[in-house]
């Protein structure tokens, strides 16, 4: 670093943020901001993939996504309603407390207390006890196949330092005073936050007591949000950056052909896809007066087999999208194989539509977010000018997300009558896909809050409450495929395709790439 | 006042008199840049109106959108379709159409937020001038605490009030007038500071007082007498206006509080285009930009050339 | 006397080259000033005086050129000068004052810096000495506790009192020539006759020559020796100022005086010339003054008289000439 | 003077009422923050008792008031998003920002009054007709779209300049500044030309039209019939009479540039309150809106204030004393 | 006198004007500055006659044009009254048919005839605007004929009726401004400074217009300018004001044979002579002090080569002075010590 005058000595000296330029130093950045670093405030992606570099649960997953174990070296179900985890021994959290069984009961009843955002980790009703140091056992009201899948993103913290910093209450925004959590970190995990400005930069340090074998040979990581996707390409392209993720997927081919870069491309688990309003007697926005045409299955087909999802990938995902038969993705369900999407078929699908007494077709409005999944809008718009073949005026409504989700959701009242939302499973399973997004719900969303449009099948709903209980993976797994054929036959969503991940990465640096989309420094090797 | 001028300039007041001096015409024949501007604007308006017969392509017509068809590359360039002169866009529209139709609403938006901007702030100009005292003062207030909010702030807060009143109505409906107040509601405070000293200085002309004494009532000496010798500012202003609102909407589109991009602007083409600039489909960002570009030039130079053509003191 | 004259002009033509075509401004005039003397020039607005005094400092504003003739100042041309050296005569060798007191001097400077910045440009003196003299000058000109008001901006002046200071500016560098164009006509009369006298005190004291650029008679009356009477950028009549004002020659000149009440209020009607100066773009063919003038014969319309000799003085126009046999006497009505 | 300014701020609290009033008005409309506060799956009882806590039901007066008071001792609460005190954030954010703006000003004014002076005087040469043809491009084309081809110029193919963000920064006490490192220096390049540019055109051309002006008015002819130096008219007696006006449109702009900056600084990643406040809006964070508004406002208002006082040093006419005879 | 005086068309009694030009509130209690008046116009008295001129004279900031604004009602007096036809204008709601009909009487020219014409109007419209007003005709073309006549009557051509005011030189101008005032066929004209902005040749032309008019029309004016012999050459009775007050009174003969007052004296020592008769002159002295503080007592004392103590302590009034006709408000006057001079 070079530096200018005796003045500036003084102040770098005093400038914890400079650091010395290394071959060590991974700098990336991504589209948005990580906002604070207590990790029960906010149930997001990428939030919790940055916090999973700080703090670890008691599983994690691998590259591929299989939970591995992490803080918890071994557990079993003793008893079809009891978990037993045995924790892993010499872990040191960052200010060196000792990890154990204390930290385990705490961060269970933390993660559900008021203000977290992330309740639904653990169900309210289930007990978490300590049997030793390095034992804990959870006692669940019923049997849960699927207890740990989330558990990942359940992040262990320290007793004693939370409490000793005052921070036993989740952060609320309508606190004046910040929690110290939220502007520090104490995790078990390979990196160290060594100083965060919201919004602007985080910086980690490498933590060289962790108690695993360090795959990355990092020093230090600078995280920079970088909101304008052009801008993040450039910095990318200049070499300013040594990974920025999203890459838009039209700057993909830039950025492979670019000498010093590459772009790291595969199937997200997210899946977009379309819902109708299918609840409410007449549409809220719509040119139908009196009834409401989604309600007629016919429709709702003629509407799938109007859309292109070949042509859509090829054109405004350029490749990186694979069309969806199914509303989970193939990653997270295994016979997923077994389904196939509706063909293509516009005059099929007008035929449905005259058929249904709209041979003129009608007019109705897409909701639509412009910033929330990859090319959102382009895709709606697409989706908009398919359906115009078949004599449907789409009004599309595209709006950034914080409007879009206060319009469309629970708390607005479902105020849609045909949306583009795009869903991954916070369990990684298909019961969460059943229930939240098929389940019948009522007008305060009671049943299946995500279940935007109401599509109400009591088959469905039975079938998930089997599946709920259901312990036998091959058994558990034949009532998904049931459930699932009921859903395709009602045409309950129109599926669209997976999106695709994209990062950009300089080829000074190797790294692994996770379908969930969370960046981990721990397999970051820098040449 | 100069020699000459005493001998030469027989009178320095009255739009009318100076639009209808062949002075002005000669010095807009003898001044190629205006000529030239006047043509560019003059053909963009004319573009723009008749865009539907114009255009090749009708890019809002969703039905006739092929998104196979989309990031064609310009004629000449290999890969190219000879349907489409400037290339597609990432939906498959035709680049030339988008640049008529975009140049349409731009030019809209800024026709209407500036028609907009300048009555409201003539009039209450006007009012301010002539009524003078409170009424003025006022204003003024008003006026000040307006410039207190860029068209940035005022478009973010506008747009955001009516994604909420009106969030389940057509939103390019909408979209258009949240635009239009916002770019009126920043630019208004000119035109009425402007009409207010030119209207200061008009309310104790004799002219003026000629009418009072006669009984006329004041509105009807401001709207008579009054508006129509300060309305030549207000052209110039308008006219600089004008580019500058359509950059306005080109910026506040880049904020996604423009138009929506199934009816785009040429402001919204060059920020859709902004993502392709990295990836090689160059046209889609460049075209369009280059078009708004030569159109601001145009209008701006046209205004420069009012402005100078309009000041008596620099003739 | 064969001395040289202070400044003389030759044939001086000023044109404005217009899309219209040229306009001749300032049509062939010639006259000559002797050191000391004050020449009056009046005439009507659009006659074309302050365009002659405009000319003479070399401060024509583009488009304006001059087209024609010379310009000499003690017998070297001054209208062929280079800007630069043009330059050095303004200011230095004549100095100028302004109608409107109000706006001739910048607002933004206090008087002494304006006044200072003029001395040291002309003349090779320090700071201490330039101040000296603005003090004494100042002094000169009738403003009291000058060395005070040296500090003051232009505003906390009076009207008179800044129109002092512009005189005092114009002769910081003693001129031999003062361009005073209409001087006065921007002051209320009683400070209008102040200043008059001031500046006949001053360039009488300095030996300094005045050309007097007015409308108004009664100052030319008043102050100058000789007078040009000026029309349609020509001189129409010349001559000494008493034997102008008392026996005119020129049938405008006549209609002029004519045309001025008297305090003696014994006129019933005043004499009015019909008609106004014709525009630049629109004047006749042979003698400017023809449409407006009653004693106008088919001469006058087709041949432009110039100025000939008639009693003292000399006047351009047909009825003095002796061909013509008329005595060309006028009476003021 | 002191009348006057007591006057001004005075006027300058009101403005600050009325645009906080404004604000708030406004923001009740522009979305739910809870929704961007909590993950997706949170319950609607959840929501509502958040909401409770915040605030957020009770009338927009009482709402206001409640700001109003707390804003009076510099408390403007906790950021939604960020979950810290809207006053540290802004804090953090504000010396990037006003750094960027002050240098944009600055060039804008260096390179806007000589160019201005320079085609005011010559107004037909060849110099003149390039340096407006340049600055009219400057507003021909919006910023974004500049601050975009100039990384594409300068950072990705010539990879000259940094393409985001502020380099290295030192901290003297809560100030950071980028002033004092060849990376922050380099950093600062790309953004204030974009964001400078506008107002170097403006000034430019405000300066010309003041320049033709004044070059005609009596007391330059004056001042060459006393035969002064072409440079002292010009640059001494022509160019400070243009400064009142140009002092107005400055001190106007400034204002604006402070608000441009959101463009400018969402392209450059630039980390200041203009992204800031983008960020606050897409996210429905009321505390940190309203905390930059106010900001605008006083900051607007501020500069009003010198400018108004710049006047007094500049033009000698408004100092209070009368005219004496 | 003995004759029969005729009854006077416009009685001014007392009439006064104060703008308040204070600095703002907060300035004052700062600065501890009391509020300031500028009494542009104060005890104003004098009567005009049917079919007479009566000429007010005297320096910028004297308040004469005040005077007139006042009298046609253009500004709210702050005292005293005027009367037309013995009809007090203040009195009459601003509304009223009587107040119309007042307003249709009096007529104004102006002084500046390029401000005076709305440069966006035709010349026949300007004029009409008056007729149009007052409901004087209705048809469109009664409305033509009658701008028409008007046109001639100022010796234009009514076809000038379809041109612009730029299209006119000044002294047309003001021929058009005087057609407009005569077109509500007023009674009583006031004449600001009519034409101050003229050449002599056209302020003859308009000067000799405006006689004839009176003539043919019997017309009264109020005839306001700064110029002596114009006042002389127009006006049958001659006010002189100075600093906003009626300084002496007198018929025009009297005034320039006998000038009482100092200040009017000064003022026709100030004139130019171009009778070049070789007058003795005194020089001129002093400038008009700022009317916002005048001078205690007499405000022309400290001017005044014949003030003593009492002019610097005791306001004069205007009185009758020894000789003709004059009013004068002079303590040497009054006292006999101004006869010495000049």
């Amino acid at each position: 670093m070079r530096i200018i005058g005796q003045l500036v000595l003084a102040g770098t000296i005093a400038s914890a943020a400079c650091t010395t330029a290394s071959a060590e130093t991974l700098k990336y950045a991504f589209q948005g901001t990580l906002n604070q670093l207590d990790p029960y405030t906010l149930n997001e992606t990428f939030t919790l993939g940055s916090h999973g570099n700080v703090y670890e649960g008691l599983t994690r997953r691998a590259p591929d996504l299989t939970i591995e174990p992490a803080l918890a070296e071994q557990w079993e179900i003793i008893e079809p309603n009891r978990w037993r985890f045995y924790l892993r021994k010499g872990v040191k959290f960052h200010n060196g407390n000792d990890f154990n069984a204390d930290d385990v009961v705490f961060s269970a009843a933390r993660v559900r207390s008021e203000g977290s955002d992330l309740t639904s980790r653990i169900d309210p009703d289930v007990k978490v006890e300590k049997v030793d140091d390095y034992t804990v056992d959870f006692i669940l009201p019923s049997p849960n196949p699927i207890l740990h899948y989330s558990w990942d993103t359940w992040f262990i913290m320290d007793k004693e330092w939370t409490e000793a910093n005052n921070a036993v209450k989740v952060t609320s925004a309508s606190d004046t005073t910040p929690n110290y959590a939220s502007l520090h970190a104490n995790g078990t995990g390979p990196f160290t936050v060594v100083s965060h400005e919201a919004g602007v930069r985080t910086v980690y340090a490498r933590y060289d007591d962790w108690w695993d074998t360090a795959i990355h040979n990092l020093d230090t990581v600078e995280f920079t949000p970088i909101a304008s996707d052009a801008t993040r390409i450039a910095a990318l392209l200049s070499g300013d950056l040594d990974m920025v993720y999203p890459v838009p997927v039209q700057d993909i081919k830039r950025v492979e052909s670019n000498e010093a870069t590459r772009a790291l491309t595969g199937p997200e688990l997210r899946t977009v896809f379309l819902g109708f309003d299918q609840r409410r007697d007449e549409l809220l926005h719509s040119t139908v007066k009196g009834k409401n045409p989604f309600k007629d299955v016919r429709v709702r087909k003629a509407f799938y087999q109007a859309l292109n999802l070949d042509a859509i990938r090829d054109k405004i995902m350029r490749g990186l999208s694979t069309p969806s038969a199914l509303m989970i993705s193939p990653f997270l369900f295994s016979r997923a194989g077994e389904f196939e999407r509706l063909p293509y078929d516009p005059k099929a699908a007008k035929a449905l539509l005259v058929e249904a007494g709209y041979p003129d077709g009608f007019g109705v409005s897409l909701d639509c977010p412009n910033d929330r999944y990859v090319n959102d809008e382009a895709i709606c718009q697409a989706v908009a000018a398919f359906l115009a073949r078949i004599g449907i005026k789409v009004d599309l409504n595209a709006q950034p997300k914080a409007q879009y989700f206060a319009k469309v959701l629970a708390s607005g009242g479902y105020d849609t009558s045909f949306y583009l939302l795009g869903w991954t499973p916070a369990s990684f399973d298909s019961s969460n896909v059943l229930a939240d997004l098929h389940g019948c719900r009522d007008d305060k969303g009671t049943g299946g809050p995500f279940n935007l449009g109401g599509y109400c099948n009591p088959e469905v709903d039975a079938l998930t409450a089997r599946i709920f209980a259901e312990n036998d993976p091959e058994a558990r797994d034949q009532l998904i495929v049931d459930a699932y054929r009921l859903t395709l036959d009602d045409v309950a969503y129109i599926p669209l395709h997976q999106q695709g991940l994209a990062w950009g990465v300089s080829n000074r640096v190797e790294l692994r790439q996770r379908a969930d989309n969370q960046f981990h420094f721990r397999w970051v090797v820098k040449k | 006042m100069s020699p000459i001028s005493d001998d030469l300039a027989m009178e320095r007041r009255g739009l009318a008199f100076r639009l209808r001096q062949s002075d002005m015409l000669h010095s807009f024949l003898r001044s190629k840049i205006a000529m030239l501007s006047a043509l560019i604007t003059l053909a963009a308006i004319i573009g723009a109106t008749f865009a539907p017969w114009l255009a090749p392509h009708d890019p809002f017509d969703l039905a006739s959108l092929s998104i196979l068809d989309s990031q064609l590359p310009p004629l000449g360039m290999e890969g190219a379709d000879p349907r489409y002169l400037l290339g597609t866009d990432d939906q498959g529209r035709d680049v030339f159409s988008g640049i008529l139709y975009g140049a349409r609403i731009s030019l809209a938006v800024g026709f209407v937020s500036v028609l907009l901007a300048a009555v409201v702030g003539v009039l209450l100009g006007l009012v301010a001038g002539y009524v003078g005292g409170r009424t003025d003062a006022i204003i003024m207030r008003i006026a000040e605490v307006q410039l207190t909010f860029p068209a940035i702030l005022i478009a973010l807060l506008i747009d955001g009030v009516a994604r909420a009143v009106f969030g389940n109505l057509d939103r390019e409906r909408y979209a258009f007038w949240i635009l239009v107040l916002s770019i009126a509601l920043s630019f208004w405070v000119q035109f009425a500071r402007t009409v207010r000293g030119s209207t200061l200085v008009e309310r104790n002309k004799e002219y003026v007082q000629a009418a009072r004494l006669i009984g006329i009532p004041p509105f009807l000496i401001m709207i008579r007498h009054v508006l129509p010798n300060v309305i030549g500012p207000v052209l110039v202003i308008a006219t600089i206006s004008l580019g500058l609102a359509i950059i306005t909407e080109a910026t506040l589109s880049f904020l996604g509080v423009g138009i929506p991009p199934t009816q785009p602007s040429l402001g919204t083409l060059v920020r859709i285009g902004n993502d392709f600039l990295f990836s090689g489909e160059w046209w889609i960002a460049m075209f369009p930009g280059f078009a708004l570009a030569i159109l601001v030039l145009a209008v701006n130079l046209l205004g420069d050339w009012l402005r100078d053509a309009l000041n008596p003191k620099l003739r | 006397m064969t001395q040289i004259p202070l400044l003389s002009v030759k044939n001086l033509r000023v044109e404005f080259p217009t899309r219209h075509g040229v306009l001749t401004a300032i049509d062939g005039i010639s006259f000559s000033l002797r050191e000391g003397e004050v020449l009056g020039v009046v005439g009507e607005s659009g006659a074309g005086k302050s365009l002659t005094g405009a000319a003479v400092i070399g401060l024509l504003e583009p488009p304006g050129r001059i087209a024609g003739g010379e310009i000499r100042l003690k017998g070297e041309r001054i209208d062929t000068l280079s800007p630069a050296a043009l330059r050095r005569v303004r200011g230095k060798r004549i100095g100028m004052v302004f109608q409107d007191p109000l706006t001739s001097l910048n607002p933004l400077f206090t008087i002494g810096d304006q006044i200072i910045e003029t001395i040291m440009t002309h003349l090779p003196v320090s700071e201490v000495e330039a101040r000296k003299r603005a003090i004494a000058l100042l002094e000169e000109v009738g403003i009291p506790a000058a060395a005070q008001r040296l500090s003051a901006y232009p505003h906390q002046f009076s009207g008179g009192m800044r129109q002092r200071v512009v005189i005092a500016l114009a002769l910081c560098a003693e001129p031999e020539l003062v361009i005073a164009d209409e001087p006065t006509t921007a002051l209320d009369v009683s400070v209008q006759a102040q200043i008059i006298h001031l500046l006949q005190r001053i360039c009488r004291d300095h030996r300094t020559a005045v050309m007097l650029i007015t409308h108004d008679m009664g100052v030319i009356a008043e102050t100058a020796d000789r007078v040009a009477v000026m029309y349609s950028g020509r001189i129409a009549e010349i001559g000494p100022v008493r034997h102008v004002i008392a026996k005119p020659r020129h049938p405008y000149t006549v209609g002029l005086m004519g045309a001025i009440p008297t305090l003696s209020g014994d006129q019933q009607r005043l004499t009015q010339i019909p008609g106004a100066m014709p525009r630049l773009d629109a004047i006749p063919d042979g003698c400017a003054f023809n449409p407006r003038c009653a004693r106008a014969f088919d001469r006058c319309r087709q041949e432009r008289p110039n100025l000939m000799p008639a009693g003292e003085g000399e006047a351009a126009c047909w009825l003095v000439d002796p061909a013509e046999g008329t005595t060309g006497e006028g009476e003021t009505a | 003077m002191l009348a006057f300014t007591i006057r001004r701020l005075l006027q300058a609290i009101g403005v600050m009422l009325v645009v906080a009033l404004i604000s708030f008005t406004l923001f009740r409309y522009v979305g739910d923050p809870v929704n961007q506060m909590v993950g997706l799956d949170t319950s609607l009882e959840q929501r509502e008792a958040l909401r409770e806590q915040l605030g957020l039901n009770d009338p927009v007066l009482v709402q206001f008031a409640r700001f109003v008071t707390r804003a009076a001792q510099l408390d403007f609460g906790t950021s939604y998003q960020f979950r810290q005190p809207v006053v540290d954030l802004i804090g953090r954010r504000l010396p990037a920002t006003l750094e960027l703006s002050l240098v944009s000003a600055l060039l804008a004014l260096l390179c806007g009054i000589p160019m201005g002076v320079y085609t005011g005087l010559n107004r037909d040469s060849l110099l003149s007709k390039l340096f407006l043809s340049i600055s009219l491009l400057g507003i021909s084309l919006p910023t974004f779209f500049i601050g975009i081809l100039l990384i594409f110029l300068f950072s990705v193919t010539l990879q000259w300049l940094p393409s985001f963000g502020r380099g290295e920064v030192v901290d003297f006490g809560w100030w950071s500044t980028g002033l004092l490192t060849v990376s922050g220096l380099k950093a600062l390049i790309l953004p204030s030309i974009t964001l400078g540019l506008f107002q170097m055109t403006l000034i430019m051309r405000l300066v010309r039209s003041e320049m033709l002006e004044v070059i005609r008015t009596d007391y330059i002819k004056f001042a060459r019939a006393r035969g002064l130096s072409q440079r002292s008219i010009h640059f001494r007696h022509a160019l400070k009479n243009t400064l009142v006006p140009v002092i107005t449109i400055t001190g106007l702009q400034l204002g604006s540039i402070i608000a441009f900056a959101i463009i400018t600084e969402t392209v450059f990643q630039w980390p200041g309150m203009g992204l800031l406040f983008l960020q606050s809006v897409q996210n429905v964070d009321i505390p940190v809106m309203a905390a930059y508004l106010m900001l605008i406002a006083f900051l607007f208002v501020v500069i009003n204030l010198i400018v108004d006082l710049l006047y007094f040093v500049v033009d000698p006419r408004l100092r209070v004393e009368r005219a004496s005879h | 006198m003995s004759a029969p005086q005729p009854q006077p068309v416009v009685e001014v009694r007392g009439l006064g004007r104060t703008f308040d030009v204070s600095r703002p509130w907060l300035n004052r209690v700062l600065e501890r500055q009391p509020k300031a008046f500028l009494k542009a116009a104060q005890d104003i008295t004098f009567a005009i006659d049917k079919g007479e001129t009566f000429a007010l004279v005297g320096e910028s900031g004297s308040g004469k044009s005040t005077v007139a604004k006042l009298v046609v009602g253009l500004l709210e007096a702050s005292a005293g009254e005027v009367r037309i036809d013995g009809i007090d204008m203040r009195r009459q709601t601003p509304s009223s048919a009587a107040m119309r009909d007042l307003r249709r009487r009096i007529q104004m020219i102006f002084q500046d005839p390029y401000a005076s014409l709305n440069p966006r109007w035709r010349v026949d419209r300007i004029i009409a605007e008056p007729i149009r007003a007052f409901g004087l005709e209705h048809s469109r073309q009664a409305i033509a004929a009658r701008v028409g006549e008007l046109l001639e009557l100022v010796r234009l051509h009514p076809r000038d009726g379809q041109k612009y005011p730029h299209e006119f030189s000044g002294g047309q101008r003001q021929r058009i401004c005087i057609a407009r005032a005569l077109a509500s066929r007023p009674e009583f004209l006031v004449c600001d400074e009519p034409t101050s902005a003229l050449d002599v040749s056209v302020q003859a032309q308009i000067l000799n217009l405006m006689r004839d008019l009176q003539d043919e029309f019997g017309l009264t004016y109020l005839f306001i300018s700064h110029d002596l012999a114009v006042v002389r050459h127009m006006a049958r009775r001659i006010g002189v004001m100075y600093l906003g007050r009626l300084v002496e009174i007198a018929a025009s003969g009297d005034l320039f044979a006998r000038p009482q007052h100092p200040y009017t004296r000064m003022l026709m020592e100030a004139i130019p002579d171009l009778t070049m008769s070789g007058r003795p002159r005194r020089a001129v002295e002093g400038e008009i002090p700022n009317p916002i503080s005048p001078p205690s007592g007499c405000t022309f004392h400290p001017r005044c080569p014949l003030a003593n103590d009492r002019c610097r302590r005791e306001m004069p009034r205007l009185g009758r002075a020894n000789a003709g006709s004059s009013t004068v408000a002079c303590h040497a006057v009054e006292e006999g010590r101004a006869d010495a001079g000049p």
